[in-house]
């Protein structure tokens, strides 16, 4: 599918139907699972009570923020070695979505911490820490692309760093993990299949499907801006040295 | 171990630039005295915080010392055309990269190393921590210089990136302070110091491609 | 073509901003030639000859170089603390050179001012240590960004010699120049 | 108040300067990422630690921020020529060399101010300190800039003399730093507070004449 | 002497080293006067202008300055961040200066790369640009310092008829110079 999506005027094609129908169904998807979390799931009295529907966007805002790394990641990666124009358009687009979506899932995480540890934020907690950094990887990478003279400048540095900073990711979340941790164990994706109660687990992964649709939209709404404002730029270059 | 010519010239070089900056002799004099004066006014003279803050300040001043040492060092050989001479080596600017930064390291990082049962005895850490902790802020101390090379090669084209700098590397920093906080308690036997040791050759195997590329970038 | 080029740019160009510097500048030196790069300021003489150098990634084309070369750009490579002769014998040690760096201190008349840190050195003299590099490894290829700037006539005169020795020993040069070139020019390419 | 017409260019240029270099923006968040990173893992996240080694730890990264700001200012001001231009504005050396000190304060140190809170809740400074702290924080950093950039003129022509800065600003950061750390304590009704305000006007009176002087011999 | 000196040096040396670098140099400059110091590379050029310029002190002799000076040395003076623009919109800021800073532009030809950092500009616009300080407010005396390197001819042009014009109107340059000087020359010192 890649491959197809690398020609920018396929791409333009194919996005131009999948942003809106991507935005629709991930709309109602969502929608549908915030409401199991807010009237339907019963509250949970061991995790802190009502404070439990906080979970239906922390922990999909999770996996997606890791989730978008790694597209991060990839997509530089090919923009290395290939010179994909769109694969760096892609990671210019992924970037603050990304960051967005990491300081989601911090915020839902502090709020959720309040009542159930008694604190917004845990100094030595791993999970904490390895998302903190997360975050801090998703700013360094758009001011880093920010700070370079030339959009081809800005591909080139930020492609090394995310290159690099995915194969140091492992690393930290390995040291983060032997520190210690207040944050509970995966209960859901796990060796031995999911050890959580239905209620909870349908509209959890029906959460997490609606708002990857509407992250995927996202990203391909910015990357359409970008390949139109690229469209604009030549056309203004070709009349500018026409006279 | 005999390292071809241009490594052991540009090795050679980094080491007197280093020492003719200054920052040899007095890096561990100017962060003694600091440290011996703004901590304690700072934070208190108590032994016991002093004793649990102690190792700490230290990671922090490597961390510092190598942020701010190899961001100049670049920035310098950009502005004044040798980094196009060391660009043109052909294929080997990973290598030169990489070999200059052991020479700063040598330079600025190594003498905090050595003053460490100095300092620790002022930071009231304890004297069988010494060595451990010596041997932890060796290795972390390298790996420092090592990421944060890679962060100011990237930054090196950018009018002084500094605290870009600061935020590209902090990431890469984490391992490595863990990993050596960690040791620093267990001592030479535990297993963190392996994992740190681990880190830092981790470190070396990935950071000279990528600083290499990045001052390719520089110059372009 | 008897010789094949020691180095040859086929289609370069380049894009700054949103302004195309030049496009489609196609070039081959042979050994012996002396080509002029003219052009007025910012017109993308140094800008072509980092492409041929191979220090910047051209927009469009491509560069192909036989031999090695030796680049002199508007600034010298020098450290404020490096002295003339630290900084020769060091590039010579770097290149592998078995040539005396005193006789090529001699040769750029630097041997005065040998040991005197380069911040404190004039224009002259910091050009000249710079050019001294040509002297220490022989190599065909020469890429020189205005490199009579700051020279007083006898340094002039002495670039010039170098110059002629290099291209009478089979050696290229391709020298950005304002203004009148002091040396025999074989092909130019104005930009 | 107004600037007589080149001072306010002096304060205008320096301002734009500051902020070219990206440290504007993201001194805060470097700093804050830092310290929100490396300070638990280093010291320890024990709540109570922290909030004695809290206040302590601005102090330092204030104190870093005036060293290395200034130092670059002035050695880059030397290196591009644009030194000999403003030496030759007769007289006014000394009042350009405040004028910039105080902008690149503003967009390197006040920031830091400005985050107090924050970073105050996270090194868990108890509620009551903010105002003092953040006042304290201001004028000790002001009074840090104008001493580090008497360093920093100093050691301009030396290449690289960055940690000769740190060795002669230190003694001068020790007065600031003492009052500062009790006035945080005292709260903004204590004496310290004043003894620190005066410590700050008696830098704005000496530090730029010294100043001034140090770029005329540096520019020699 | 009818006109008293715009700028007078008595018996001025200067020691680097343990060398002595000049001494004794005695000059006067009135309006309308083009004085060029010539001199080998590293003979003195620059730290005779810059004790002229009162940037240096000199080691003996006065310098007796009557009216206010521009100043252009080896290096432009410009920031990295700077746009041409702004460098000089901020020099005429702190000069008081009426002039549009456009004009300047224009005249400089400078007009093109007016927004682009100085750090990314050419050789020849980075001096354009400095030179440009010279039209932003009249002052006497000019000691410039190699001028007209970088430049190309054009720009050669322009700066000769700019000391041609500020000479006509009564101001006086000091310049050091390799090579032809592109000016009348009303003076000489050859140290
Ligand atoms: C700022 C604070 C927090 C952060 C940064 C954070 C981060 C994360 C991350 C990264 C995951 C995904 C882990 C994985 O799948 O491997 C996750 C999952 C989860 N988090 Fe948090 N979290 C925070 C606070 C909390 C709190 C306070 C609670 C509740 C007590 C909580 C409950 C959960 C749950 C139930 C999961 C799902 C675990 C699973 O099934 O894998 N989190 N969190
Ligand atoms: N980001 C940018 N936007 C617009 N123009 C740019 C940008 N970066 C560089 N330029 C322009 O690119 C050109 C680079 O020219 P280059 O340095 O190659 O000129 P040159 O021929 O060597 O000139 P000189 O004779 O002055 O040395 C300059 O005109 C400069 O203004
Ligand atoms: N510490 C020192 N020891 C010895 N010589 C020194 C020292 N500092 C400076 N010099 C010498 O002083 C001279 C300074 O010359 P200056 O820069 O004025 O020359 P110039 O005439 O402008 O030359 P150019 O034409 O190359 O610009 C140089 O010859 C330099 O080598
Ligand atoms: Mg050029
Ligand atoms: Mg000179």
């Amino acid at each position: 599918m890649w491959s197809i999506l690398a020609n920018p005027h396929r791409f333009m094609a194919f996005s131009r139907y999948a942003v809106p129908v991507c935005y629709a169904i991930g709309t109602a998807l969502f929608g549908w699972a915030m409401y199991q979390a807010l009237w339907v799931v019963p509250s949970d009295a061991y995790q802190g009570g009502d404070i439990i529907r906080a979970m239906f966007i922390h922990v999909p805002s999770a996996w997606l923020c890791m989730g978008l790394y790694l597209g991060l990641a990839g997509s530089s990666f090919v923009w290395f070695i290939w010179r994909h124009e769109l694969a760096d358009i892609a990671a210019r687009a992924i970037a603050p979505i990304g960051a967005g979506y990491t300081a989601l899932c911090l915020a839902t995480g502090s709020i959720w911490g309040k009542p159930t540890w008694g604190t917004w934020w845990l100094w030595d907690d791993a999970r904490m820490m390895s998302v903190l950094v997360l975050f801090f990887l998703f700013l360094g990478y758009m001011a880093l692309r920010a700070a370079m003279e030339t959009r081809q400048k800005a591909a080139r540095a930020g492609a090394i760093l995310a290159m690099v900073g995915a194969v140091n990711v492992p690393l930290i979340k390995f040291s983060v993990d032997i520190w210690s941790s207040l944050h509970q164990g995966p209960s859901v994706i796990r060796a031995e299949g999911p050890a959580m109660a239905a209620v909870y687990l349908n509209p959890l992964l029906i959460s997490f499907l609606g708002q990857g649709l509407i992250v995927a939209a996202m990203v391909f709404t910015l990357m359409r801006a970008e390949v139109f404002g690229q469209q604009a730029d030549a056309l203004m270059a070709r009349r500018l040295s026409e006279g | 171990m005999t390292l071809p010519s241009p490594l052991l010239s540009a090795f050679r070089q980094a080491l007197s630039e280093a020492w003719a900056g200054g920052a040899g002799v007095l890096l561990p004099f100017g962060f003694f005295a600091g440290t011996a004066v703004l901590v304690p006014f700072t934070m208190g003279s108590d032994p016991d915080l002093l004793a649990k803050i102690g190792p700490g300040v230290l990671w922090l001043a490597l961390a510092l010392a190598s942020l701010v040492t190899l961001e100049r060092v670049f920035q310098a050989d950009l502005q004044d055309g040798a980094l196009d001479l060391w660009v043109q080596e052909d294929g080997s600017i990973s290598q030169i990269a990489a070999v200059k930064t052991l020479a700063h390291w040598l330079i600025s990082g190594l003498p905090l190393v050595l003053l460490t049962p100095l300092l620790g005895m002022m930071l009231q850490v304890p004297a069988t921590q010494t060595v451990p902790a010596m041997v932890a802020y060796a290795l972390g101390g390298l790996t420092f210089f090592l990421w944060g090379g890679v962060a100011a090669a990237l930054s090196a084209s950018v009018a002084r990136g500094g605290l870009l700098i600061a935020l590209i590397a902090l990431p890469f920093y984490l391992p490595t302070v863990i990993f050596g906080t960690l040791a620093l308690d267990e001592g030479l036997g535990g297993t963190s110091i392996l994992f740190l040791a681990a880190s830092t050759l981790f470190a070396l195997g990935v950071a000279p491609a990528a600083m290499g590329a990045a001052l390719r970038l520089a110059a372009d | 073509m008897s010789d094949p080029a020691l180095i040859e740019g086929r289609g370069l160009g380049a894009v700054r901003g949103e302004r195309v510097l030049f496009q489609d500048v196609s070039l081959a030196v042979q050994g012996g030639d002396g080509m002029v790069l003219r052009g007025a300021n910012g017109s993308g003489k140094t800008t072509l000859l980092r492409q041929l150098a191979g220090l910047s990634e051209p927009q469009a084309g491509t560069v192909q170089r036989t031999t090695n070369h030796h680049w002199i750009g508007h600034s010298n490579g020098l450290k404020p603390h490096e002295t003339p002769r630290s900084h020769l014998a060091n590039w010579a040690r770097v290149w592998g050179s078995e040539i005396e760096v005193e006789d090529v201190l001699l040769q750029m008349q630097m041997h005065r001012p040998a040991d005197v840190p380069c911040r404190l050195i004039s224009a002259g003299q910091k050009r000249r240590t710079g050019l001294g590099r040509l002297l220490l490894v022989p190599r065909d290829i020469w890429l020189l960004d205005e490199p009579f700037n700051a020279l007083d006539a006898d340094g002039q005169a002495l670039l010039a010699g170098m110059i002629a020795t290099h291209r009478a020993g089979g050696g290229a040069v391709i020298a950005a120049l304002h203004g009148t070139a002091p040396i025999e020019v074989s092909d130019e390419v104005v930009l």
